[in-house]
């Protein structure tokens, strides 16, 4: 267990931002039971401006806490600076994975992009 | 909450122990007196042994544990039987007899692996049709470690008798906790490991029925009857004995307890918790071992954050770098994909109490309900 | 007296092992906090080990002791180098390598035996010239067990590296009494043993250079990386590092101290005592092993009345039910008749004293003048 | 070393009749340097009774204590009882000696009545 950063733990034990937004401008999902992860992420945005991100994460201790990690980075960022955000930015911000756990690492963030490609979309 | 895992040693073992460290600690194998007294604590430790599971001393071989007690057995027997390339075994084995049996097929052996039904009971039907003219051996484990089921060791016993087929079990996970009795199964070699008797870890043994030929696996200064070479670990096999001799002599208390305090775990979590299901056999099922599948959460965050209430457990699907696999004995029972990500195993030891299962229930409320509100699929 | 066969086990080992039973007694492949206090536990031993030898922690494998390190270093590397099917060794190895190697000669690899002088030190010239172009692996000890010889390895090692061979060697006897450094020696493996060390029985380990390939020899759950499954042996393993440690640290004062002693001891006996031989080399010898030969006695009658002296020693000629044998050191020492089956060998421990040594000579010259007065050939 | 017998000790670490008969009647001898055993048996004999016998032993525990038993055992016997002593009661005096350490139990036994036959034959 030693094998996360306290930062991880922390994240997992207390996510920021759970939940669907009802009436969100873009939605994200990937993964399936068959895979068992699911990653859901929907935003909200004003102004160019993610006003609010939220996740729902079925899947491991990696998979929940980087959803969180996720939403709290791209909350309150502009549009551009949030496609920005790199896979590094999520690992830094919870001070470094454990090897050999990188498999689901990327989810949340692509989930991300996800919401924020069907937002674009929607309003192009 | 995870003594299938392993178990911590009983004070009464590591008080018999520590005399072998720093004062009797002569090489049971030297022939001044020092050695002596080793050798005579190896002799007590063996008579302990074979006493539990109805054996003779002669047919106690002491290893460094369950993995190599698999190992020898199977090793020890199938490569040297030439002409005879064949073996059988389950899905649901332990690595250490299935990794052997994938060395053995690297070598040229054949080995047929025999499936199981949704309770984990292994195809006995299928298992008597693979039989082969040239099949050595039949290894079946005695009770499953993750999900607890319990093979009908008699029955196959009947099938190897009748086709003078070798038959060994793995009986890691019975011993201590259901009658064990080489006689009464009907096997060969059987394997025991001592950390999961609250012995201490890194010693176990195999029993070899007399008359059954078997070749070592370590080579060297002839210990163990040539059969297992290396300076016997006299503290850890003393230790061993003695953990064993508790066991046997608390076997039917203890399997109460367990039994109570797994019955009491499982209808608790059935009456609070929705959406959830018992895998393994209802009743033909390790008095210590409850695995549980929830449906909307994933097994290694539901471990976390039990493990920061205090409970340790452990999952049938692990997160690794590649993918998130599910056990292949999960697999094996053919679990529902809902069902499949989110087990875990609880199993219980003769030290925990109905407080502790109390514990257990008021964790696991609290952790599925967190994980659950965190999850897309329960709401769906 | 006996320290080459085995040693006590130093207290305050026993002490760092304690904790690991009854209280932090996790299993260090399991996922929950509770497991990885004794991974975290593992982690340092593996560095007090690699660090007693100039190695890096991931180039450790522990294993159940120097006979299972022996083999793993031969059969995980001989078999699986299709095409070269030769290895090379000495006539004076230990049986765990010996009789490894006769397993391997049975399979259908070639051995070569390579001869010793009178001193007992490897014939370099013959091991060069055994050398073939299916060579895959040269195995020979870096101290003697019998005779406490200890070998030019260095030397050895330019060969290997000269002929890309991999080069093992069995430092079960040398390590804690003389400086082992596996860059200074040039090897790509090396076994040692706990309970040679003040540590506990039943625990080992094999270093293993970085990029040399390895297969594992038991099979399971794939713990050490894969290389040796089986639930580690938690305690046993923090008590071997926490030996190495205190070998490591008191390696200058412990072998000058020995030194001192054993030197003493030769020539009490020398002076004392008539018609004696000094087996081994006079110099290049551990600095804990004495062994000499009396003539006109036997082995094992002097070490009957030694130990009713309270001096444990052992012999290399011991009375079989078929022969009285020489030990195979011994007779490859080309030791005269005369002298082969009356050797002694002393080997002592860092916890002896001047004493002692007075005690063994005393003891030494009663049990000398009463066998000789029985035997027929002391008269002659 | 409690595979031997207290009796087994006992006759090796206070053996009886140690020596050799300087005017012997009788002398058998057995085994060499190359073996790694050798047992000299000497006798005195008056009026067809074994009056001396006495051992000479290089050997090990069990060559030593049955050197001993059988001095003891001959000593003071008719030449006809002597001759008549089997391994058996050698071993039962010693009340058994360990597997696997027969080789060497009829030497002794062997080396008496070598010795016995020297003193019939040198009588003849
Ligand atoms: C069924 C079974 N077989 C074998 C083993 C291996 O035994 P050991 O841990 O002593 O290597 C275990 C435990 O891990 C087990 O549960
Ligand atoms: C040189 C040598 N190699 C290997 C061994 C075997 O080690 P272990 O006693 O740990 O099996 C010994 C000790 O018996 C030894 O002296």
């Amino acid at each position: 267990m030693v094998l996360y950063s306290k930062k991880v733990i922390e994240e997992f034990s207390s996510p920021a931002n759970v939940g669907f937004i009802e009436d969100a401008d873009g939605v994200g999902e990937i993964g399936s039971t068959v895979d068992g992860d699911i990653i859901n992420i929907s935003i909200k945005v004003k102004d160019n401006i993610l006003e609010d991100v939220k996740f729902k994460t079925f899947g491991c201790v990696v998979a929940i806490s980087t959803s969180s990690a996720v939403s709290r980075l791209a909350k309150g960022k502009r549009v551009d600076e949030a496609m920005a955000l790199t896979n590094e930015d999520v690992i830094n911000y919870l001070d470094g994975l454990p090897e050999g756990k990188d498999r689901c690492s990327g989810f949340a963030l692509d989930a991300l992009k996800m919401a924020i490609e069907d937002y674009i979309n929607k309003n192009k | 909450m995870d003594h299938s895992a392993t178990t911590p040693v009983d004070p009464l073992v590591v008080d018999a122990m520590l005399p072998f460290f720093s004062e009797t600690f002569g090489n049971a194998s030297s022939l001044h007196s020092f050695g002596t007294e080793s050798a005579e604590a190896l002799s007590r430790a063996r008579k302990q042994v074979a006493d539990t599971i109805g054996a003779l001393p002669e047919e106690i071989f002491f290893t460094s544990g369950g993995t190599e007690s698999d190992n020898l057995a199977i090793r020890g027997v199938v490569p040297f039987n030439a002409g005879k390339k064949h073996m059988i075994t389950s899905v649901i084995e332990h690595p250490a007899v299935l990794n052997t049996c994938a060395f053995l097929e690297e070598l040229g052996h054949e080995v047929t692996y025999v499936p199981v039904d949704t309770d984990g009971v292994v195809d006995v039907d299928e298992l008597e049709k693979s039989v082969r003219e040239n099949t050595v051996l039949i290894s079946v484990m005695h009770a499953n470690n993750e999900v607890g089921t319990i093979q009908p060791l008699e029955i196959i016993s009947d099938i190897a008798k009748e086709h003078n087929i070798y038959f060994h079990t793995d009986a890691v996970q019975s011993v201590g906790k259901i009658p064990v009795n080489v006689n009464d199964l009907g096997v060969d070699m059987l394997s025991i490991s001592s950390h999961k008797i609250h012995g201490p870890k890194g010693v176990g043994a195999l029993y070899v029925r007399k008359g059954t030929t078997i070749s070592p696996i370590v080579f060297g200064g002839n210990h163990e009857k040539g059969i297992r070479s290396g300076t016997e670990n006299v503290s850890g096999i003393v230790g061993f004995g003695k953990a064993l001799e508790l066991a046997s002599e608390r076997l039917e208390e203890d399997s109460l307890h367990m039994t109570r305090m797994r019955d009491s775990l499982i209808s608790s979590v059935f009456d609070t918790i929705s959406d959830v299901r018992l895998n393994g056999h209802p009743s033909l099922r390790l008095p210590n071992n409850v695995n549980i599948s929830f449906k909307y959460v994933e097994g290694e965050s539901m471990l976390m954050m039990l493990d920061m209430q205090g409970v340790a457990v452990s999952t049938g699907s692990a997160c690794s770098s590649k993918s998130l696999n599910a056990s292949h004995v999960l697999s094996a029972l053919k679990i529902e994909d809902d069902f499949i990500h989110g087990s875990l195993r609880i199993s219980l030891g003769r030290e925990n109490t109905m407080d502790d299962i109390d514990h257990v229930v008021n964790a696991l409320l609290e952790t599925i309900a967190k994980l659950r509100a965190m999850s897309p699929l329960a709401d769906k």
